[in-house]
């Protein structure tokens, strides 16, 4: 495979053709912002976070989905970037009922760090208090509507990784839901084989592990990565 | 709702082996869900959820996305329709034409019980705002009094309910 | 100070506890022996931790916990407003509503009823009208009432970033944003 | 069908209504039909039956007459006269020659309404009977195909329609030609035509009348781009809220499949071609080409990020020629006539003929179709008669909640796909609405915003969140409840959406507010200071201190 040379924030980084400006960026250590990317699973382009200006282009590109190319100049972080992402950040949290002092995931939330380190220490925004339900009916795991970013990574490993499909989003607009089957209880989800790899993607405490407490749970995401590289490589590495 | 809504037992298996036909004219691909779908509810008026089930099996599609397919569009219904319809459009025009108003006293009137109100977007009869489509026959021009009488006339007819469910 | 002259040169500082549960106010004085260096630094005009009754003019610096949730808060921090430079959503209810506005989700007339009547013995919703203060249909934030300077979020604040705050605004500083956090 | 037979249906048909004495033609798409052209057409049936004229007197159904707003209207073959409301008692009249009763609702091809129009698209419509495939065929219908189908190679096909200049008529302007070479030349051996018939913004009605009015048109010109890409197969996405379009497109498909226009060997050639319909199930975001597709695969209707843009990516991942109605109706007379033809007519950048959809405060609202670069005073005070006595015009909104309003002082320029994005409007599909000083325009933007909130997919979080946010601003500012910060904070939210948005549904659902921000500012800060300039909104007046 051949490589390509790039220019990502002033710095040049080499890259494999076909690799996406998001994954060159991560493995020179540039960390672009993004809630629905996620290794291992495929791209939806939705959160709008990862978005980066490339020189000679009118239009801010996805960086999860746009491939690398010789001599690409990036930019990841100029001043309009960062306005777009910390926008984007307090839309999500005037959207739905984060309440960060009671969540199980207060401390391991991609959300909650992510506005941290974008500097949103308020939201200028009108909260909108929508009323939510707590699905609280499966055994093992919790699933929060107040905290939902429709990130749909949930959907994705469902569908691509375990194969079960329980999950996939129904509605539309600011009425967009995840459901489990159809739209019964977790719990009594025929589908579901209650691996919980969703409930480890999951950026958010929208799905958790019952029995913790506030700020007790810590999400692993480095299984992905095991699974991937065992099932494309048939090597087991941890 | 946990039984696909009958009629008579005949009428029954006659929807069943239509939309049975319907799915088998698609291969019983999942590309058909929409097709399958529209279908669906204009044999039975409205998607229950036994019926959404019976076409992911027959479909071999997961449920949840047929369900997420039958809540994203519009004219799905998950619910049985009530006696009559009235769908107020509420396209540019007949918004600017007091759309707005008449679907608040549609929605208002006491006699609405027996009605599903709902907007629309745009039928496409800009130039006769505002319109008001009762029990699938577009009223044009429509003002509270003439809208008042339609429902009025409907009272009158009494429980006959012969036109319901167009 | 152009206005009324001070008891001493140092800037005027105060806090105030709204519709909160006085967590930030707690990791305030986790400041502990800190709250001398502020003293130093700043004369303590007014707080819930001193007792002082009215509101004084002329403050320098506020910091505001907790959300507006009554008309004594809405009409209290109007004042505040009136009085103060410099004025600071101080902690995540005061920044968000956080806990004080999850009653947001829900018409007021059924969380009093959940309240006083489901889960009480009384079995009466509050009526005192004009001894205790009418609670406000939704809980606001301090920002949607009046203008806010700085925002500092946390659930509550730790003693290090408020006192880094508080050190950097009254040397006139403006602090940094990124790295604070909503929660923990 | 071979090409003798073809000549031969047409002239078969073209003798027969010469033979009439009288062919009446009742306006049958869904304006005319609501308010009450069934009813005359039935009445004229009976009337013809009566006195014994059938053979001599034919009544039929046929496509948009244009003057939706006077309907219902009739056409008459003998007088050549377009007669405006007309009543089942007006039948007698129409038959006997009663020619004073229609003092005042008769249209010639000099009135006003016509004389500015120039119908190419429409030009079947008040001449054919939709539901007859014969009748096409007399107009010469079905002759492109054939020449398509047995005297030109595809690359002459695509060479034409670039040629011709024509411009994709969806709203973006995208050169037609262009977009069926880059399918023709794809190296796939599955490709796709599908045609964009998903009309949704409110008050936009020009492809469901031409589909309702003339379906073989747009028949015949997904075959003849079938033929240019080469693709087997083509889908018709029409909207579910048309009952009576998809029943034509339906009929016309079985007819032209009957006669052997659709299929196999089309002309004795080796060219086979399908259309299937789709039928789709109300969502606006399903115009979006990404969404159309999703749905066409039984998918929710949500947009991917391009690129790959369906030409090189498209239906079930093959190449796909996505077209909208009125771009394909203009390609049986490219090729017929030559592409040439078509790039005299209209501005030189962007040729042909576009049709507009005309409501809001207008004398003569309709659908009405005129050269591109027709000026806005040419198609709202000519042609559509100005806005009603006792107002003023103040703005003509095109493009629906994608487009942008265009205020009195551009009213001289022309309306063409490069011009009115320089004034913060577009083309878009057609839609042009008309408003005037009793118009709100900041109630106009909120409409819009609405309109976005409620259509958007959910998927991306700038347009599913965004807009939520600024229908919130805007409804607050028609009630008098906003702040300064809100309009700050409304135009932060429009570049957001503008920039980041995933599909054109976001990224232009920022324009209504953005153009309106740009010319009636001063009612936007009117209404911050508790005032509504048109008096519509309703804003509480303040308590006294």
């Amino acid at each position: 495979m051949s490589v390509r040379t790039l220019e990502v924030d002033g710095r040049t980084i080499t890259a494999l053709e076909g690799q996406t400006v998001f994954s060159a960026a991560w493995d020179s250590g540039i960390r672009i912002p993004r809630l629905c990317h996620l290794g291992g699973l495929s791209e939806a382009g939705a959160c709008r976070l990862c978005l980066v200006e490339i020189e000679g282009q009118k239009k801010l590109q996805p960086a999860c989905l746009t491939k690398v190319a010789e001599d690409m100049v990036v930019n990841t972080a100029t001043p309009a970037l960062l306005a777009h992402r910390r926008l984007i950040v307090e839309l999500l949290l005037a959207e739905r009922n984060h309440v960060c002092a009671v969540c199980v995931l207060n401390g391991a939330c991609e959300l909650q760090d992510l506005a941290a380190q974008l500097g949103v220490d308020h939201v200028r925004l009108r909260p909108q208090y929508p009323s939510l339900p707590v699905d609280l009916s499966h055994e093992r795991f919790g699933l929060d509507h107040n905290r939902c970013i429709l990130c749909t990574r949930c959907v994705r490993v469902c569908d691509e990784v375990e194969g079960a499909h329980t999950w996939d989003v129904a509605g539309r607009g600011r009425n967009s839901r995840i459901i489990s089957d159809l739209g019964e209880p977790w719990g009594d989800s025929g589908s579901c084989t209650s691996c919980g790899k969703c409930v480890q993607v999951c950026p958010t405490g929208a799905l958790f592990s019952k029995g913790r407490t506030v700020a007790e749970m810590r999400k692993d995401r480095g299984f992905l990565r095991y699974i991937m590289t065992a099932r494309e490589k048939k090597l087991w590495i941890s | 709702m946990d039984e696909i809504p009958q009629t008579a037992g005949a009428a029954h298996d006659e929807r069943e082996q239509i939309l049975d036909r319907a799915m088998a004219r698609h291969h019983n691909s999942g590309d058909a869900l929409i097709e399958i779908l529209h279908t669906a509810q204009q044999l039975y008026g409205y998607l229950p959820a036994p019926l959404l089930k019976k076409i992911a099996r027959r479909l071999m599609l997961p449920p949840s996305r047929v369900l997420g397919v039958a809540t994203f569009y519009h004219l799905f219904r998950l619910e049985p329709l009530r006696k009559h319809s009235a769908v107020v459009c509420l396209g540019t025009a007949c918004y600017e034409a007091g759309g707005t108003e008449l679907l608040e006293g549609l929605r208002q009137h006491p006699g609405s019980g027996d009605w599903s109100v709902a907007s629309g977007r745009c039928v496409g009869s800009c130039g006769l705002a505002p319109i008001v489509i009762c029990d699938g026959r577009a009223m044009a021009r429509v003002t509270a009094d003439k809208l008042e009488a339609r429902l009025r006339e409907d009272h009158d007819r009494g429980s006959t309910g012969t036109d319901a469910g167009h | 100070m152009t206005q009324t002259a001070p008891m001493s040169n140092k800037p005027r500082f105060a806090t105030v506890w709204l519709g909160g549960c006085s967590g930030c106010h707690m990791s305030f004085l986790d400041l502990d022996e800190r709250l001398f260096d502020l003293a130093a630094i700043a004369d303590i005009c007014y707080s819930p931790v001193a007792d002082i009754k009215e509101f004084p003019a002329n403050v320098d610096l506020t910091l505001v916990e907790g959300a507006v949730a009554n008309e004594d808060h809405l009409r209290e921090l109007k004042h505040i407003r009136a009085q103060t430079r410099v004025l600071v959503a101080f902690g995540d209810c005061a920044v968000t509503g956080n806990v004080t506005a999850l009653r947001n989700l829900f018409p007021l007339e059924d969380v009093l009823q959940r309240a006083y009547v489901e889960l009480a013995s009384s079995g009466r919703s509050p009526s005192a009208d004009g001894i205790v203060p009418r609670l406000l249909d939704r809980v606001l934030r301090v920002q949607d009432v009046v203008d806010v300077d700085f925002f500092l979020p946390g659930c509550p604040p730790s003693a290090d970033s408020i006192f880094d705050f508080v050190a950097t605004v009254l040397r006139g500083g403006r602090p940094a944003r990124e790295g604070r956090r909503f929660g923990a | 069908m071979t090409g003798e037979v073809l000549a031969q249906t047409r002239d078969t048909e073209r003798e027969r209504q010469a033979g009439l004495r009288e062919r009446i033609a009742c306006c049958s798409v869904a304006g005319c039909l609501s308010a009450g052209g069934g009813e005359v057409r039935a009445a004229l049936e009976k009337a013809v039956n009566a006195r014994g004229l059938d053979g001599q007197v034919e009544v039929i159904g046929t496509g948009c007459l244009g003057l939706c707003s006077q309907g219902p209207l009739v056409s008459s073959a003998a007088t050549r006269q377009v007669y405006a409301g007309v009543t089942p008692e007006d039948s007698a009249a129409l038959l006997d020659g009663g020619a004073g009763r229609f003092q005042g609702r008769t249209l010639g091809p000099d009135h006003p309404f016509y004389a500015g129009q120039r119908r190419l698209i429409l030009e079947n419509s008040g001449r054919v009977d939709p539901e007859r495939i014969q009748d096409y065929i007399a107009q010469g219908g079905y002759r492109a195909l054939l020449r398509a189908a047995s005297a030109m190679s595809p690359a002459e096909i695509v060479a034409e329609v670039k040629r011709s200049g024509l411009r994709g008529r969806g709203g973006a302007g995208y050169p037609a030609g262009l977009k069926w070479e880059l399918v023709a030349r794809h190296p796939a051996s599955d490709r796709y035509v599908v045609c964009n018939a998903d009309e949704g913004d409110p008050g936009a009605f020009m492809n469901r009348s031409v589909l309702e009015g003339d379906p073989h048109r747009v028949l015949e010109g997904m075959a003849i781009a079938g033929r240019a890409v080469g693709a087997r197969q083509g889908y018709i996405y029409a909207r579910g809220e048309s009952p009576l379009a998809i029943a034509r497109i339906r009929t016309a498909i079985a007819q032209a499949q009957r006669e052997g226009l659709l299929g196999g060997r089309i002309f004795d050639s080796d060219f086979q071609f399908q259309i299937d319909l789709r039928i789709g199930a109300g969502a606006y975001v399903c115009g979006e080409e990404t969404a159309l597709l999703a749905s066409i695969e039984g998918r929710r209707g949500q947009p991917v990020p391009r690129p790959p843009y369906p030409p090189e990516r498209g239906l079930w991942g093959c190449p796909t020629l996505i077209n909208n109605v009125e771009t394909f109706a203009n390609i049986p007379a490219i090729v017929e006539r030559g592409g040439a033809w078509l790039a005299a007519i209209g501005a030189p950048a962007s040729p042909g003929t576009k049709v507009f959809a005309l409501a809001g405060r207008v004398a003569r609202a309709g659908l009405v179709e005129v050269p591109v670069g027709t000026s806005l005073r040419t198609i709202v005070m000519d042609i559509g008669g100005g806005v009603p006595a006792g107002c003023e015009f103040k703005a003509a909104q095109t493009g629906g909640p994608a487009g942008g309003c265009i205020p009195a002082a551009f009213l001289d320029l022309p309306m063409d796909y490069d011009t009115l994005p320089g004034i913060g409007s577009m083309m878009g599909s057609g839609g042009l609405i008309v408003m005037d000083t009793s118009t709100c325009m900041v109630d106009v933007a909120r409409f819009f915003m609405e309109f976005c909130m409620d259509e958007s997919c959910g998927k991306c979080v700038p347009c599913r969140a965004g807009t939520v946010q600024m229908h919130g601003i805007l409804r607050r500012l028609t009630r008098g409840e906003a702040a300064a910060s809100d309009m700050s904070m409304l135009e932060e939210l429009s570049r957001l959406l503008k920039e980041t948005s995933l599909c054109g549904l976001g990224l232009a659902a920022p324009n209504p507010v953005l153009s309106t921000l740009r010319h009636f500012r001063n009612e936007y800060e009117a209404h911050l200071a508790g005032r509504c300039p048109a008096g519509r909104c309703s804003i509480p007046v303040p308590e006294p201190v």
